[in-house]
């Protein structure tokens, strides 16, 4: 029992931070935004080929770090505190579902190409409809397999090479497919979003044909079920990174500030707003990391599936609430400047409001504990 | 106590109705429902022109006296004014605050020069004003303002100059109004002076400031020797803090409950999209749902407690919880909004900065607690004033 | 349109706090609740003919003041103010539902007995299973109809000279009864509560046979329905009371009592938290004068039973939070010794909990406001 | 990072199990999961002998060093004995004080002489501790003691003369740890003294203050010239400020995660009632009591974190949220448990302040923001310490 980073995290976390502080300046983050390619592309490929963070969920045998999720979570914690607009959340996202699907060539391969830099994509559901529903169906026609339907919010799936597609059966089970977004039928989109800095696309599939070496899995109820509890995990993350920042950036606002003749931290009422700040920031984080050490202790064979939900659904909420908060009250913390385009905070706001809601809101991430605790089964 | 209106005021109401019915159409028809909060930028001509049609039918400055050209109108029939106007989907007013900010402050602090000069462009809905109080260093603050005024001895005018923020609309404006500092060596609220000063001149610069929302309804002014004649100055040099806070006193009148009829149209159409988008059957969304229609409530009967009461014109406790509630209200109804919206919420229609009507109000109504006194200086004001609580001791902490 | 008192009412409000601040003192309370009694006979008497409140809602040909439910609501809300230890509400809330029964000798007879001091208590529901639902049945014997079952929280049903007693009847229907708590197989016993300024009498009935001339309405579900609603109007105002007087006793005390040489009421903590409590009160405040005008309205056929319903639902739930956060607040404001004994804002703070669930919580209230928006009925 | 235990505290965890097993039973059946936070004042002698029982089983200040009786435990072990006793139903502990806050600070600052003295009894469960911090005006503002010791400068004895308040269960111990100014010029947390004074003798005066439950666990202890022996002072005359708040840094510590499992049962016992009452259909009950079981497993990670890391002995920024963290919690936890309940809530067993379990979880709840620093001053420790953030400007407000 030892609930602190180890030596090599606590660097990871310190190199992570460095770095980022470098090349994801607020200057960096606007244009990376409002570029034709919504990121940084050489950023992207410092990050691959200097961090390697595309492979630590990637086992070693493909060629990744073969790391474990607390190392990918310290990342992504510095990601959201530096805006950072990367794929690195599609890649770390398409891994966890790969790592899910039974071994096959098709897997390997996809793996050890992500390892090297090449971007992927999980287009999971239709979020107009909920954010736990699926939009593509996978019909058998007489020659071939077909696939039809939308999925919506797949992160960077304009920029992948290979899309991985969660698509409804004919006996209305869940399969997961690889396509190439370049294939017939297959059209996608970047969807405009009011967070800039976590790009997203629509992808519909007309009647795109589909041959049985870009099936990954069958009968993946659990795998998809599953890979959206490791999905709330790496948003946490980043969300536990905004939180964070927004309390830092307006602590030091307010620092600098005065009115009255005081700085204005110097105010109970700002003071006050700071400290609950924290106290948000470090609950999150605190389940954040617990919820990175259920899904190790979960992938070793050491808890079950049920344990593993409940930690994301905890995560989920006490993370989505915090960026938030910690968001908006940073913004009342700025005043007036805290609403203009030229400061930061603003940018954290928009990105803690995706993603509180990206993956479910924290009342329904609440509502599924309670039927956890209450009705006693998973959710 | 009584909740309901007298047969005249009902047909009053009436006579509304009609007008608004027979001139919000045909070149009108096109702004309805526009430029309110969030939308103050858009249509900006087609809404000067609707200020002349509306003084063309005596619908101006109705609450000003009959030499003024205004109605005279009972709170009674303002009330019904604003409620008519806001359910007929009257466009966000271009000449609101000359009719309910300067006009009400020149009446009471203004010389008849000022009042015959400046009046009259306003009640026929050709001249447009904009509010020179806040500055970088002088926010929550305000009577930490560093703006200067030096007056010339010989011709009496004034020079005046410093730099003004949160200029709403000054670049659509005619006018401002503009508190500055007349005595170098004074602070605080002392010796300031209140001045009416034209924003078509050299000395005058606006910049305007890029919101969250990628739009920009608001500015910088910066006043460079701007010039002010010497008749301009409205109240003796070092009255202004006194006319400024006269000023601020007019703004929670009969408008709130404009105000609300338009919070209402926003609700209502929230509500709408929960009914059809199935979000109205999560147990959260209508509590919150509920709580925004109560709040709504809450305000319009608070706002008929203030208006019922307190001729006495001093402002009474429901007068002074009104902009703290109705902030951080607003500012929930636009988070509702998101979740009522779901996912969708995130979508814009084109490139950034394309926001639709909710997206907008959810990301304005971040500026509701902050601007006209932020949440944590309404307490301040609530506590001290209405409570009896003691000033904070000044100076800088430790 | 005018939403202020006039100057009649203004009247009846300074005398009845004045009269309440000189007879229901922080000594006089006490010393009620601890009494044989559970109130202050000699007070309830003097109120009957001194002031005359009982007679408020009663019409004038029997004997009552026939004055509006804005008087009522002025004279709870001094009582709440003052922690009045009275059979005020009962009376009160049997008179409402005397109001609504048909015309009847009896129900003169009730009415004019309770202007001439006669304490009535209604016997509404059985709040173990819910704040809504009636525990009594009046079922039809081969010679006479008889009621069984248990009515709960019968406000001063101990002290009642009669109780009108909701019993549902063999066609499912509600009916309205008037019983003498002597009678056979009538059961009354006072039930100690946490909150103790408030008394309330469980009433059991064991085959209690009752004749129709004790019959005040059948068919009444719309009746009983109706003085539920009506019941919570009344219970708003104490609760607007007991937020104010939770707020002015607190701000009194942060006035006195320094730390860090300070009054800690010049801290912006302190400030801050009574400004929210001043916020609370006074929106409580508009939505019972709101409510009372309501019943007037209704009363006169100006307006329909569902602005009625939907006004107390609005009320009840801002008055309930109302009490609650400022009598709760109220304690923390005066830190250690808001938890003794001997200081009364702990008696404000279980009258305020007691009375916000009483009849239904704020989170049951808001749900039927969103079924009236969403559903478009009345609840 | 790792969250399961080797194979070794597995074992010490079963040791503990299974003594706990043999030892709570027969005359101690009654006293299982009595004694907590609102039941403090229930079987105070059956908890007692209690005490003495553990110190057979070298229970009792098992995170001392082995020279004084402990077990030099790990922290992970500290842990394990906290989850299995808590698990168990073990009483509250009357040797609390004297082990986890008496203990510690004599280890750290006593002299040999003192540990000598005090230490052992201790240790075997027969000397029951108090602590005498706070004073009718000295409650958030602690540095404002006025108690103060004058010492006989012959013998060298101290005469106590003063008023502490809120000293838990004074009237059921032996000895109160006593802050008291020695030097009659100082101020604030200069010239304070710590000092170890006996309760039974003249010059003590223990008073019960009764709470809003009707029961009384916390006293007045008034000194009138208590004597205090020379020897009895911990650290220097002067010193008393820095030996109390490395006392208070101890209250943050394994007990935590004793206390987390006292509140789990406490919410088990809800959901209990919540599940057969069916209060669990109702959405917004729902929501709260998963926030609740959130709100736990946060404070255990929290604790977790803050028991792995900070060797250094600095308070870590998880350890300086976590008395606002659980007392917020624990208050709200209170007030679901009377929403679960429903109607039933106010029902009383008999007669006045017979409260139930829960009625005394949520009265006494309100307690938990206010005592040990209240929830302002938590916030102003969290801005300052952790933050950085400036101190406020002293003096009279205005």
């Amino acid at each position: 029992m030892k609930f602190a980073f180890t030596d090599e995290q606590q660097m990871l976390r310190d190199t992570s931070q460095a770095f980022l502080a470098n090349k994801s300046t607020s200057v960096a983050v606007r244009q990376a935004c409002s570029s034709p390619e919504r990121h940084d592309t050489a950023l992207w490929q410092s990050i691959c080929e200097e961090m390697y963070w595309q492979g630590i969920l990637i086992p070693e045998h493909v060629d990744g770090l073969g790391l474990g999720w607390v190392e990918m979570a310290i990342v992504l914690e510095a990601a959201g505190e530096r805006l950072l607009t990367s794929p690195l959340f599609a890649v770390a996202q398409s891994t966890a579902a790969l790592v899910g699907c039974p071994a096959s060539e098709m897997r390997d391969l996809l793996l050890s190409s992500m390892a090297a830099g090449k971007v992927m994509s999980l287009a999971m559901g239709n979020q107009s409809v909920g954010w736990d529903s699926v939009g593509v169906t996978a019909s058998e026609t007489s020659t071939t397999t077909v696939l039809s339907g939308e999925a919506r919010f797949v992160p960077f799936g304009f920029a992948a090479a290979k899309l991985l597609v969660v698509a409804r059966d004919a006996s209305n089970a869940l399969t997961l497919w690889v396509v190439d977004p370049q294939q017939d039928g297959v059209f996608v989109e970047p969807t405009p979003t009011m967070d800039q800095t976590r790009p997203m696309a629509t992808v519909r599939f007309e009647q795109a044909a589909v041959t049985s070496d870009q099936l990954l899995a069958s009968h993946a109820d659990e795998l998809v079920s599953d890979t959206l509890a490791l999905s709330r995990i790496l948003t946490v993350a980043d969300q536990v990174g905004v939180a964070q920042a927004s309390l830092d950036i307006s602590v030091d606002y307010a620092k600098e500030r005065s009115q009255f003749d005081r700085t204005i931290a110097s105010f109970q009422a700002i003071k006050h707003k700071a400290a609950d700040m924290m106290l948000k920031v470090e609950s999150a984080r605190s389940l954040l990391y617990y919820a990175a050490c259920t899904v190790d202790a979960w992938l070793a064979g050491e808890v079950d599936r049920a344990a593993l939900h409940e930690a994301a659904f905890m995560a989920s909420a006490c993370a989505s609430d915090a960026a938030f908060f910690n968001a908006g009250s940073g913004i009342q913390m700025h005043g007036g400047v805290g609403i203009t385009e030229e400061y930061d905070i603003q940018l954290y706001f928009k990105r803690a409001r995706a993603t509180e809601s990206y993956l479910g809101r924290p009342s329904e991430m609440r509502e599924a504990i309670a039927y956890q605790l209450l009705e006693g089964d998973v959710a | 106590m009584k909740l309901t209106f007298t047969a005249a005021d009902e047909q009053f109401r009436e006579e509304v109705a009609d007008w608004l019915n027979d001139n919000l159409r045909d070149e009108f028809a096109d702004i309805r429902y526009r430029g309110g909060p969030g939308d103050e930028h858009r249509f900006v001509d087609e809404r000067k022109a609707w200020e002349r049609r509306l003084a063309d039918g005596r619908w101006t400055c109705i609450g000003w006296p009959e030499t003024w050209g205004g109605r005279a109108a009972s709170i009674e029939q303002q009330v019904i004014f604003h409620e008519e106007y806001a359910r007929a989907g009257g466009p966000g007013r271009m000449g609101h605050i000359g009719d309910t900010l300067t006009g009400p402050t020149l009446l009471a602090f203004g010389s008849e020069q000022q009042k015959a000069k400046y009046l009259p462009p306003i009640r026929d809905g050709v001249a447009f004003w904009s509010q020179g109080y806040s500055e970088p260093g002088a926010g929550s603050d305000l009577a930490a303002i560093r703006t200067k005024a030096v007056q010339d001895e010989t011709s009496g005018q004034w020079k005046i100059t410093g730099q003004k923020v949160w200029t709403s609309l000054a670049h659509e404006s005619d006018f401002v109004f503009v508190l500055a500092r007349v005595d170098r060596d004074s602070s605080r609220h002392h010796g300031l002076g209140f001045f009416l000063v034209a924003l078509d001149q050299p000395g005058v610069t606006i910049r305007p400031i890029t919101q969250l929302t990628g739009t920009a309804e608001f500015n910088e002014v910066y006043f460079d020797d701007a010039v002010c004649d010497a008749e301009d100055i409205v109240g003796a040099p070092g009255d202004g803090w006194k006319v400024a806070m006269g000023l601020l006193g007019f703004e929670r009148g009969v408008s709130t409950l404009g105000q609300q009829m338009l919070f209402q149209t926003e609700l209502d159409e929230i509500i709408r999209i929960a009914k059809s988008n199935g979000a109205s059957r999560d147990p959260d969304i209508r509590q919150r749902i509920a709580e925004a229609h109560i709040g709504l409530k809450t305000m319009r009967y608070n706002s008929m407690r203030m208006l019922s009461g307190g001729e006495d014109g001093s402002l009474s406790r429901e007068a002074m919880i009104y902009k703290l509630y109705w902030s951080s209200w607003h500012r929930n109804l636009g988070k509702l909004a998101m979740d009522v919206l779901g996912p969708e919420a995130e979508l814009i229609e084109s490139g950034p900065y394309e926001l639709n009507k909710l997206q907008s109000l959810f990301l304005f109504t971040r500026a509701d607690t902050i601007y006209g006194g932020t949440n944590q200086i309404q307490r301040n004001l609530i506590a001290e004033r209405a409570l009896g609580m003691p000033k904070e001791p000044r100076g800088p902490g430790k």
